[in-house]
């Protein structure tokens, strides 16, 4: 259906010597000039410049174009540059179509000839599909004033306190009984050896006490609805059977509970917790939590209530039922963090099986001054170690368990090794594939630990065995590696073994993201819109990502990503308003036979169906235009605007021609 | 032949391609129980073959040391079937007259196949006859060992022939393997 | 010009991998058989069964089909529902008189410029062997 | 319960091996048929020569498997178990090589297809033969002997379908549904050296007194195999130590589980005699 006479300009780009040499460009205008309803056909040197673009608003002016093609590059580049002057000369921008010359022709065709064909096609297709584009609009819809934060480690709480700041309501989610995640675990972080408590512990307070923040801990968020601006969230509140409001966090009532033998998952199992507890010392709220599953009332109907007898604040409260809540919010941020991976299974390393062998995170709550040592690095037998191996990559670098590197344990693993030297001053080996130290200081400070005399043998540990060489050795682990620089295979006796595992997405974070309507990678971290040009932003408005949910790093990126994420929501939220998508789903009520085929294909749920005039209705806030629906619809009801098939058919039509 | 052109065998055998992924780690030549005699290891056998130093590479002990335990192969980070390369390089090395000559399992390996090409089926002493001609102490200091199996009724010299022993010793030498890897 | 057969081949690649696949072939200046002409849709979902066939019809010598990996589709699934009914279209062009072969979808990921390379110079390759579109007869006559 | 049953060349001379297997079949309803006229597999030696002649070789036991009418094969040896299902692998995907070895199979009117099934004994009585069959036909009490799993490095691997490669416990749960104690140790499959033993003996014997210094730590009071190399290897390699450790293969073990004979299951057959200690417990 065409209106309007139709006035098509061609304009064909030289991109310097990137097209013309190849493309025999005067040929393409030629052939262009002879094409339907073409009014006009010109080339010039660079297109997208400012000239370029004058160009096209002087012939839309001058000679009342009403469709206009450029042939140049990728459309990723330079359509939303074309389309811009277009409007700006007063027509629709989607009367605008661009054939792509220098990417899909010139680029990477070795024939002169060839190329120049090949051009001249896709300008003919371009102008044959153009002929049928429709003018499209997007509405503009207000935001709502407040922020989702999912997740509340130090990105989560970063992201939180940077969007508070500027003056926004911040929901913040985090689903244990405290923030903090993993960073309130360490003692001290690399590589300036800061106290991770000190820099922790007033973010935590900040968190917990600033106005514009609601802090919902022992939460987490069920259903989320809507979109970019508009977002309906659901949170369920478990039952922490305290009463947030009345207790003062005195921690008498853990004091008397009877239930002490719980392994305390914050200490890494390494100490014991009661059943009413708090996770740590610092914890933000102080409210403790009952443990539904052991404490004698609620997991075996046993008299008890020692905790209720002694809470003088009468705080607990064995009737609370798990709450929800409804909330709107114009933005969500994701900080779902990560979990260390689980070395049972590297079986060769002796993990679960040899009981001087620990983790990482085990490591940190040994030296933590609140850890189960009180920061005293002991073995099990309560003897500080002689002799510590540090093992790198364990479960990195691996195509059998996670192939990419985990990107922090090189240093935190050589923070370790100055721990344990400063410590203990017991002989340290670390076993490395390669050091990875790429950060303000990190060489600096890797530099420094090999002079405080740490063993760095670069090879892979093939096994830890509690097989000794020496029978003096007996009772202690073996390491045994290749040191790759020398070729010696090297059998080392250690009373110590740390397990520098690697990080991967936590636990539920692919829920989340399903919840959120961001895919993951292969590997379950959220994938950002683009690694260098938006990491924190994602394909689906309105959402961001923060932190160790995106992909491993250290703190010092965490935070500026966290910092990134705020600002990008805060941004969103002060424009205002935003636009609707204008290429989706369109159903035509006159053909469709509300045989509802296209609810079932659609993704996004961005279909109903209208029982009282038998059709189906696409609601364009949802519908992300992926043309499902129009590929499945039978009657040839639904159509993606600006994908139409007739747009598509003349496109293909002209090539074959 | 010239290294590169080795280095091109090397490759486009059925695995070659996949020491392109060694991250030089060590964890091989760490697992391997031979490690110890081994002056190469199979992870510097690699870094050898990659830089293109075949000689050194086809003319090594390494692979002969080999007893395909498979331990390299359970641990290995970037699941390189270093076994099979250990195979192919001692294939390769025969092929090209590169078998280091001091190694004492490449006869080993001799005295085992001409048992098999003769008989069907080995015996050990049958095998050890063979190889004892080449490595006499190696054989003298298991004379001891052979009286006590005697002893218990536990030595058979030679192995049972059996009908199939034309067949496998008309079985061509030397024919190329092509795998789907 | 020479006599060989060059053949004319569509194809129709999802904006968010396959085009941008193309792209970065381009700006790798990874260079392949000039047979190829991009249609740039949103989606693999998109593909309308109709567009094939028109397409074998107007005389295409080969349709090549590229989409995300599976798991990568920027539309969540959009991809896997191309996958079923392009084996499905296989089946109808077949029924038409055209070799399946002359059908291929592939997945290849916006970082995969070598990939989109290596599939464009083998699929005009196998279409080469193949021969001109029997439509091409018809269209002559 | 019938079984096609490949011997292999070290099973005749191992230390009652044959005894012990022979006697459990008889016991236990096993029908262990041997493959007419095998040949060697080509161990590790093949592989390491002539690509080609190791595959024709275990094509030819494949072949004569199939025209026994057999699909399954049982083994005693973990080299042969090893290689067998290597060869299996790469025969079933590589249907060109299979049809060139059929070639030359054809002269001797022979011809193998398709994937087969590569089991070693172990298998067979663990997994075949009902748990309960065993415990009714116990009649011996060695709750507390402690054996020591010594399963060599190929048995798992490279597969570990079986079992895991590094930590398997088949063999462990197997004695220990016989009766006996198993001893948690860390030599389960670390090489013995075995194949290099001849040649490189030093070596090789540091490797075996790792295994049998780790088993006495553990206390374990015997060692028990389920390959003929191991067995060899291990027994003879104790020479000259104080208080060495026996070494029956686990079939011996399980014959005495099941009130057989020490003579007729081959005990005296072993180097580092058991009697010692078989007197004393039983
Ligand atoms: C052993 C070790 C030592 C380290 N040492 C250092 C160091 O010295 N210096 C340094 O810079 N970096 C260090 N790091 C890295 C550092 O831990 C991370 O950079 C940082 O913790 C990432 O913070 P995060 O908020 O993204 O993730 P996390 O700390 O994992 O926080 C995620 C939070 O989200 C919550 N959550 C998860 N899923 C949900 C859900 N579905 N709903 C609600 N809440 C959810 C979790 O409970 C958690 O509180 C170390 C890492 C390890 C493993
Ligand atoms: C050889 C090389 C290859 C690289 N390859 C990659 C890669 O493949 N991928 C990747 O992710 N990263 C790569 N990088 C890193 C990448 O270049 C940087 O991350 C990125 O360029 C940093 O951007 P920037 O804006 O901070 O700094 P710059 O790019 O340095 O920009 C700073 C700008 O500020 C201007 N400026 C400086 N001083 C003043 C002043 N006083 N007043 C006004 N203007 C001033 C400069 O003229 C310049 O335009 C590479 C770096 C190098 C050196
Ligand atoms: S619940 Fe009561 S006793 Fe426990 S910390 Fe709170 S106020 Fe104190
Ligand atoms: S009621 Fe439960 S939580 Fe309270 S003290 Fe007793 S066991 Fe502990
Ligand atoms: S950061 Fe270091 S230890 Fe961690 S995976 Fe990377 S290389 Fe290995
Ligand atoms: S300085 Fe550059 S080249 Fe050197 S290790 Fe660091 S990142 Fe690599
Ligand atoms: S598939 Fe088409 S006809 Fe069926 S309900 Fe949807 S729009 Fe209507
Ligand atoms: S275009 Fe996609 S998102 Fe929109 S309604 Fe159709 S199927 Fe749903
Ligand atoms: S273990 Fe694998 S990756 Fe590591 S050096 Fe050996 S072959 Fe290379
Ligand atoms: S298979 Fe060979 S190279 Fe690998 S660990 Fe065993 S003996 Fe060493």
């Amino acid at each position: 259906m065409k209106y309007d006479k139709l006035k098509i300009g061609v304009y064909i780009c030289h991109c310097g010597m990137n097209i013309a040499p190849k493309v025999d460009v005067e040929a393409v205008v030629e052939f262009a000039k002879e094409l339907d309803h073409v009014a006009i056909a010109r080339e010039y040197k660079f297109m997208c410049s400012n000239p370029g673009q004058e160009l096209i608003k002087n012939d839309i002016k001058e000679l009342g174009l009403n469709r206009v093609v450029v042939a140049s590059c990728s459309p990723r580049m330079h359509e939303p540059t074309f389309r811009k002057a277009c409007e700006k000369a007063g027509i629709n921008p989607h009367y605008f179509q661009m054939a792509n010359i220098r990417e899909h022709s010139s680029w990477v065709t070795k024939d002169s000839k060839e190329a120049t064909a090949k051009a001249k096609d896709l300008v003919a297709a371009a102008v044959a599909r153009v002929a049928y584009h429709r003018p499209l609009h997007s509405r503009e819809m207000a935001v709502k004033k407040s922020i989702l934060v999912i997740g509340g480690g130090i990105a989560g709480m970063q992201s939180a306190i940077s969007a508070a700041d500027s003056g926004y309501k911040v929901y913040l989610v985090e689903r244990e009984p405290s923030i903090g995640g993993h960073m309130a675990k360490f003692d001290k972080t690399f590589p300036t050896l800061d106290c991770a408590a000190c820099i922790m512990t007033p973010k935590m307070v900040t968190v917990g006490q600033h106005e514009n923040i609601e802090l919902l801990t022992y939460s987490e968020v069920v259903s989320l609805e809507g979109f970019v601006g508009n977002f309906k969230a659901k949170i369920l509140k478990k039952p922490r059977y305290v009463d947030e409001d009345k207790c003062t966090g005195c921690g008498v009532c853990m004091e008397k509970c009877p239930i002490k033998k719980i392994p305390s998952e914050f200490n890494e199992r390494l100490s014991n917790r009661t059943a009413i507890y708090s996770p740590f010392p610092q914890a933000v709220p102080k409210t403790p939590v009952i443990d539904p599953e052991r404490c004698r009332v609620l997991a075996k109907n046993k008299r008890c209530g020692a905790c209720e007898k002694f809470c003088d604040a009468g705080a607990i409260d064995f009737e609370q039922k798990p709450m929800y809540l409804d909330i709107e919010v114009g933005a969500v941020i994701v900080s779902t963090g990560f979990k260390t991976i689980d070395p049972t299974s590297l079986v060769n390393y002796g993990y679960g099986r040899y009981p001087e062998v620990y983790t990482s995170l085990e490591f940190e709550r040994l030296n933590n001054a609140t850890g189960p040592t009180s920061g005293k690095i002991l073995m099990k037998s309560g003897k500080p170690p002689e002799k510590v191996a540090i093992i790198h990559c364990v479960g990195s670098r691996d195509v059998r368990y996670r192939k990419y590197c985990s990107r922090v344990c090189c240093m935190y693993s050589i923070k370790f090794a100055h721990l344990v030297r400063e410590k203990t001053g017991a002989e340290v080996w670390e076993f490395y594939i390669d050091i990875r130290s790429p950060g303000k200081l990190y060489e600096e400070f890797y530099s420094r630990v090999q002079e405080e005399g740490v063993h760095f043998v670069r090879g892979r540990v093939a096994e830890v065995t509690d097989i000794p060489d020496n029978q003096e050795d007996f009772g202690r682990l073996t390491v045994v590696a290749e040191n790759t620089l020398t070729r010696q295979p090297k059998r080392i006796p250690v009373d110590m073994v740390i397990l520098s595992v690697g990080l991967e997405p936590a636990d539920g974070s692919e829920d989340v993201a399903r919840l959120v309507g961001v895919s993951t990678d292969g590997d379950g971290w959220l994938t950002e819109l683009h690694a260098k040009l938006a990491p924190v932003a994602t394909p689906t408005g309105g959402i961001f990502l923060a932190g160790c949910c995106q992909g491993p790093k250290d703190i010092p990126d965490t935070v500026a990503q966290a910092m990134a994420a705020a600002g990008e929501a805060a941004s969103l939220l002060s424009k205002g308003t935003v636009s609707t998508r204008t290429e989706i789903s369109y159903i035509d009520p006159d053909l469709c036979a509300g045989c509802q085929t296209c609810l079932n294909v659609c993704a996004y749920s961005a279909i109903q169906f209208d029982a009282g005039r038998g059709v189906s209705v696409v609601n364009e806030v949802l519908c992300q235009g992926c043309g499902s629906c129009s590929a499945a619809c039978p009657s040839g009801a639904a159509s993606v605007k600006h994908f139409t098939d007739k747009q598509v058919m003349e496109e293909m039509e002209a090539i074959l021609n | 032949m010239d290294e590169k052109k080795l280095q091109n065998i090397f490759y486009n055998t059925s695995y070659g391609k996949k020491i392109l992924k060694c991250i030089q780690c060590g964890t091989c030549s760490a697992s391997c129980p031979l490690t110890g005699l081994m002056e190469h290891g199979p992870r510097e056998l690699f870094a050898l073959i990659r830089d293109g130093d075949m000689e050194l590479a086809l003319r090594s002990e390494t692979p002969w040391y080999c007893v395909s335990c498979y331990q390299c192969v359970v641990r290995c980070p970037q699941e390189i079937p270093v076994i099979d390369l250990m195979y192919c390089l001692k294939r390769m090395s025969r092929e090209y007259d590169m078998v280091p000559v001091s190694h004492k399992i490449p006869d080993l390996y001799r005295a085992f196949s001409q048992a098999v090409d003769h008989h069907g089926r080995i015996s050990e002493a049958m095998v050890m006859a063979n190889y004892g001609i080449l490595h006499p102490v190696d054989a003298f200091k298991n004379i001891s060992m052979a009286l006590e199996l005697l002893k218990r009724k536990r030595l058979e010299f030679f192995p049972r022939q059996i009908i199939g022993r034309r067949w496998v010793a008309q079985l061509p030498a030397g024919e190329k393997v092509r795998k789907n890897t | 010009m020479s006599d060989e057969f060059e053949p004319k081949i569509i194809a129709l690649v999802c904006n968010w991998c396959t085009c941008t696949a193309a792209d970065l072939a381009g700006t790798l200046r990874l260079a392949y058989p000039a047979n190829i002409r991009m249609i740039r849709l949103m989606c693999t979902g998109m593909i309308d069964s109709k567009y094939v066939l028109k397409a074998f019809l107007d005389g295409a010598d080969g349709v090549f089909i590229g989409g995300c990996h599976p798991g990568d589709c920027h539309y969540i699934n959009g991809n896997l529902k191309a996958k079923k009914r392009i084996s499905g279209i296989s089946k109808i062009v077949e029924q038409f008189g055209f070799d399946p072969e002359r059908l291929r979808l592939r997945w290849i990921g916006a970082s995969e410029g070598p990939e989109f390379q290596q599939n464009m110079t083998e699929f005009v390759e196998s279409i080469k062997a193949l021969g001109p579109t029997p439509v091409r007869d018809c269209m002559i006559l | 319960m019938k079984y096609g049953f490949f011997p292999g060349c070290s099973y005749n001379s191992a230390a009652g091996y044959r005894q012990s297997v022979d006697a459990i079949n008889r016991l236990m309803g096993i029908d262990l048929v041997e493959i007419p006229d095998w040949n060697c597999c080509g161990a590790t030696a093949f592989f390491s020569l002539d690509e080609f002649k190791a595959l024709a070789l275990t094509a030819r036991l494949f072949a004569l498997a199939q025209a026994s009418g057999f699909r399954e094969i049982v083994t005693v040896c973990n080299a042969c178990y090893t290689t067998l299902r290597k060869a299996n692998q790469i025969l079933s995907s590589n249907p060109e090589t299979v049809s060139r070895i059929n070639e030359e199979l054809s002269k001797e009117s022979l011809l193998m297809e398709g994937d087969f099934s590569v089991r070693h004994y172990l298998d067979v009585l663990y997994n075949d033969v009902p748990a309960e069959k065993w415990s009714e036909n116990l009649t011996e009490r060695l709750k507390d002997y402690e054996v020591a799993c010594y399963y060599g490095c190929q048995f798992t691997r490279p597969w570990g379908d079986i079992d895991h490669m590094e930590q398997p416990t088949i063999l462990d749960r197997f004695i220990e549904r016989l009766g006996f104690l198993p001893v948690d140790h860390s030599a389960r499959t670390i090489c013995c050296g075995a194949s290099h033993a001849i040649s490189y003996a030093k070596e090789c014997g540091l490797l075996i007194s790792r295994i049998i210094r780790e088993v006495r730590a553990k206390g374990g009071r015997v060692i028990t195999t389920i390959c003929p190399l191991c067995q060899f290897n291990l027994d003879s390699g104790q020479k000259g130590i104080r208080n060495p450790i026996p070494v029956p293969f686990f079939t011996q073990l399980a014959g005495l589980a099941l009130g057989i004979n020490a003579s007729e299951l081959g005990l005296d057959k072993l180097l580092v005699p058991i009697n010692r200690i078989l007197s004393r417990k039983l």
